[in-house]
């Protein structure tokens, strides 16, 4: 892909793909209700990040790689992996993408070139940057995508490594996805750029390096953005930090509790903690997913029964996934030993 | 003695010493955004904060504080937080005093949950309490209780020195009896749990619930554990662990970490060297699985010692 | 065989591995900044790299690099200087193919100088070893002699999992015979140095040299003691201690870290698990006094375990 | 202090300061050769730099804290810590200003205001912040001064620390001794900024921050910028970033070697490394101290009779110093284990 503007099958590729990732979500959110105690530990969703994940990853080739987050589900489903598989690692079942060992944090797909994520806040960073040093030395023009929240932007890990990646030209494309809250603080709270009413791409300055803020609910916008970035870094003239604002429409997470307690999906911050429910509103009524439906219908590049039949199959495509995840056995407890040591 | 939490008793610690010293600060991530947070309202702005995800600069920023004269209270969430600011934690925090040959003082608390082994897979159930507990100058505090998790909590803050204070996650909705009013538990004293002349059973945090339902077990069988709770690993009371062995001749050690990431492998060496004599049967330990803690729910469980395990090395112990 | 010194050494098995295999990098902070460094003239700049005083992301870098399918060696000078950056070292580079349920290996190498106790004071002088010793999916090489450093270094380049290769900077200008050409020594075995049936000593890095000093001296009182360097502490050869605890019935181990900061306690409690039945005297432990190291000469002294106190607790084992 | 420039009395007291700490310093280099074994470990000087610190602590209060690094020899003389004390500890002898626990990395002299320094590159900002903190909860106009090397911007700890005192306006001034090095690395070499021709007090943008460069050879000048910081400080607005230029004259310390080999201060790394004696000579020929003499004399503010016996009053008091040390006993083997708890 380049720096034009996608064509009509790749942006009905960009809904497809974002459909998915919001409907996949559904299903692991609707877990926590319709069968309890399935899902054990963090859940973290991708919901309205979907068009800056599937705007920035549209760039994305066979050789590149994909490093990320716990709030990783949207990628590998993007790249390729199987969303039955993948429900099946969130249940911890034996068929996982990683055999149930490391669950919704922890998902990893190396086959479709999503290589590893961290749940802590910042450390995936220098990951990206280490798998770009080896696209650097392969010479094939391959780049590594790596996401990562606003609120990582306050940990060392993430100055640290933009001065080296902007210092070596390393290929790698940092997609910081803001989304206005580290889970109860508001970026605001928490950031001399944001609290200054600067955008957070301005700590690229820091590091000679190029720092753009994108409207991440417009999967165009990122595709453009991302694009040039990505063409930059496989042009050998190094990284780019890209600010996409989005609004994550759940909760950070769902509830953090000690077994005993349901697990679910509280309000989000915005309402139960700061009482700002037109934000939350407003942020609902820019919903990136019917909003680019409706600008492909718009547009005519779908019909609303075209896009109401993809709605159906990924539907379908997401309850098959539910249905093989909760098929799935739980791992033999021997599996538990493995895979400390290669 | 008011019946709650032991989330609710850490808290009532931290305002006991908070009403009680203005220069008592407490701040971390994700506390503190709105003007109604309780520790916030009650003791405003100057003393309470919202802090960015900067764990390095968080807890050198407690070390500044704390050489300048206050008494920082930092809430860490999970233990493993501390990792990328390891660095203040054990090199610089517990240094300072020392290298300048006892012109400053560092008194602050690292609050930090550990041992979240319910789903939180490989990064985020750590049992870390050995990291801290061979650096000189740092005391670790591991409370069990409520009570405990008020009177250490308290005690940490009014100690001099730097302190890791670090609550079991799993413990966080236990109900138990906690003093009302001033209430301090002292550092370097050891609880016993439950009396027994059989076997010494040494357990921290949510071990020791799991060695004491094992002690009942056992007592079914007629073996009777006597079930010791440190509480602080630094100071370690090894004074009444050995009276313990004195006793019984027999010990052994539970530790929800690895084995040679675990509290019990250091009590272990001690005991081992101090009460050869006394010793009727090797120190046992169960100890976790050297493995990264999995996902998976019947792996977690697994992994991690539980009762049948613990009641299975006393047995083995009394052979 | 070549007689080279202990760093020599080093470089002559980063050497060889980087000879042999084009996918293993060198980098850190301070090397290969111009262009007649010995590694960046041998191997490029693709390989061979200067980096910031950013140890987080060096050794994230590593991390991400291995995941690739490179096996990066992380120059960090003193060991102190990971702490900074333990979250890298102990929750991301031994976790990430856990967790990803063996999709990933991560081969890198955490080259560190440590235990540099000659006036370098509180935050430079550390023996860390036991920190990293009971992290699952690393493993921990700590060379005492300079064909060891070239052997254990080779091995830890070679190996797909994260290494953390210790070596003591007291130990930098030792010669030592080194084997030419290919030569790599495998983790796990422990050597022993000293052959003896009435003690088993036990010491790592540079206290392996007080201990044979020790030794010396106690041969001439007529106590033969066997002194074991485990070479690796982890994986740890148990079962070359134990053999000679079973001849023996008698341990010392040595330390210079503090009590519950050391090696030695967690080796100790192994022993005093497997081997009670063999024991004849209590497991003791020679380790440095529990304070952060001071500066001045006589008091560095003071603190460390030297040959007078090893040869003391020898004889106290054997009393 | 203010804005004024400085009077005649406080351009000599500069220049007092200057040469103590010059004269100072080569006594600590000079005992490498005159009494070889009697500095062990590190030590670093402030060769190069003392008009950046005499100028910047000019505005010290009483009340004021210091934190530095390793590299803090400088600061307790200007701050009036007792020249005997310091070396006595650099001597690791009882008298020594941290009873011989610290040695020439650690001083530390809190009835100076020198609260404390770090070895750990970094490691000391956030604890500049943290007394930072306590002098704003304070409210008597006190601030803090942070004195580290341009290496110690690469290390995480100065972002995260500079984001937080920039948005809670925390009463701290950080000084970036900019000396062109980090050991042997040039700072072109490992920062981005630089590499890209920029200043590195660039940095500040990052967290909406003031960030200006200075001549740190020029004491004045240092005056002039450290003082507005100071200003800003006192009165509630908040952070600077200074960038301070100067150039280490000495090498980055005396070499590293385990006992036995005779430790001494090899060439600068400029001239031992990259081959560049014209850099090294050019720096030289800038010295501070002398041009700073130079310009009082120049300007009639003394004559150079009055600076020859400055200096040799100065120099006077410096070998007091050393007999002071050498003559100390070592501290008794018990103080090892104290202090370790309060
Ligand atoms: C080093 C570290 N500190 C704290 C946490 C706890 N934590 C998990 S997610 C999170 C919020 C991260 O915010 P942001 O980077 O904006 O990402 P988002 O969750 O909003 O996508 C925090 C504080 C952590 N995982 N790691
Ligand atoms: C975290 C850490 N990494 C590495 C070192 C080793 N080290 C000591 S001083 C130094 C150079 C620092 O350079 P700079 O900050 O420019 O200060 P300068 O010495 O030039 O004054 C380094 C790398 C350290 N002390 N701490
Ligand atoms: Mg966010
Ligand atoms: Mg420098």
């Amino acid at each position: 892909m380049s720096l034009q503007p996608p064509d009509a099958a790749q942006r009905i590729w960009m809904l497809t793909q974002m459909l998915r990732i919001r409907t996949f979500e559904e299903r692991v959110k609707r877990t926590f209700t319709d069968h309890p105690g399935v899902i054990r530990g963090h859940t973290h969703l991708a919901d309205g990040a979907e068009a800056s994940i599937v705007g920035a990853l549209s760039h994305f080739r066979a050789g590149d790689a994909v490093l990320a987050t716990y709030r990783c589900h949207g990628y590998p489903l993007t790249l390729g992996s199987d969303p039955g598989a993948m429900m099946a690692e969130i249940y911890g079942r034996a068929d996982g993408l990683c055999k149930g060992l490391g669950g919704s944090m922890h998902l990893t797909d190396v086959r479709h070139g999503f290589l590893g994520t961290s749940g802590i806040v910042g450390a995936g960073i220098p990951h990206a940057a280490g798998a770009a040093w080896a696209a650097q030395i392969r010479r094939r023009g391959e780049v590594v995508f790596s996401f990562f929240g606003d609120g990582a932007s306050k940990q060392g890990a993430f100055h640290e490594t933009l001065n080296i990646a902007s210092l070596w030209k390393l290929p790698v494309v940092f997609v910081m996805e803001n989304n206005g809250y580290n889970v109860v603080t508001t970026t605001s709270q928490e950031d001399a750029s944001a609290a200054a009413g600067e955008p957070l791409a301005v700590k690229a300055r820091a590091h000679a390096m190029p720092g753009v803020t994108v409207d991440g609910t417009d999967p165009l916008a990122v595709h453009a953005v991302v694009g040039e970035a990505v063409e930059r870094a496989r042009a050998g003239r190094g990284p780019t930090l890209v600010e996409s604002k989005v609004y994550r429409l759940s909760a950070h997470g769902n509830i953090i509790a000690p077994p005993g307690v349901p697990l679910h999906y509280p309000e989000h911050e915005a309402i139960a903690v700061f009482g700002k429910r037109a934000e939350y509103e407003a942020a609902l009524r820019g919903d990136p997913v019917p909003r680019w439906r409706g600008v492909l219908v718009q547009n005519g590049m779908l019909t609303p029964a075209g896009a109401d039949e993809l709605t159906a199959r990924v539907l379908e495509e997401m309850e098959r996934a539910v249905s093989f995840a909760l098929a799935s056995p739980f791992p033999d407890t021997a599996c538990a030993l493995q895979y400390n040591y290669a | 003695m008011a019946q709650m939490p032991y989330i609710a008793a850490i808290d009532a610690g931290i305002h006991q010493e908070m009403r009680r010293d203005p220069a008592v600060l407490y701040f971390g991530q994700n506390l503190a955004t709105t003007e109604n947070h309780e520790f916030l309202a009650a003791y405003g702005a100057d003393r309470v904060r919202v802090t960015p995800i900067s764990e390095t600069a968080e807890i050198g920023i407690a070390v500044g504080a704390a050489m300048a004269g206050l008494r920082p209270v930092v809430e860490l969430y999970m233990a493993e937080f501390m990792l990328v600011a390891m660095d203040q934690v054990i090199n610089e925090a517990p240094r300072m005093r020392y290298m300048s040959g006892g012109q400053v003082k560092v008194p602050l608390v690292l609050k930090a949950g550990y041992g979240f082994a319910c789903g939180w897979a490989g990064q985020h159930t750590g049992s870390l309490a050995a990291l801290f507990m061979g650096v000189p100058g740092l005391k670790v505090a591991v409370p069990a209780t409520a009570a405990d998790a008020k009177g250490l909590m308290a005690t940490a803050i009014r100690d001099d020195n730097p302190v890791v204070f670090l609550h079991h996650y799993l413990l966080t909705l236990e109900q138990g009896e906690v003093p009302e009013g001033e209430y301090l538990v002292p550092f370097g004293k050891a609880e016993v749990r439950r009396r027994g002349s059989d076997v010494t059973l040494v357990a921290t945090g949510w071990m020791v619930s799991r060695a004491l339902a094992a002690a009942e077990q056992l007592a079914a069988e007629g073996i009777e554990a006597e079930v010791i709770d440190p509480r602080t690993v630094a100071p370690l009371d090894l004074e009444t662990l050995l009276t313990s062995v004195d006793k019984t001749g027999r010990v052994v050690l539970v530790d929800q970490a690895p084995r040679h990431a675990s509290v019990s492998a250091l009590i272990a060496a001690d005991i081992a060297e101090h009460r050869f004599k006394a010793l009727r049967a090797p120190i046992v330990q169960v100890t976790a699985a050297d493995t990264t803690v999995p996902y998976s729910e019947p792996l977690e469980a697994h992994v991690i010692p539980d009762t049948a395990r613990i009641a299975a090395a006393v047995r083995q112990a009394l052979r």
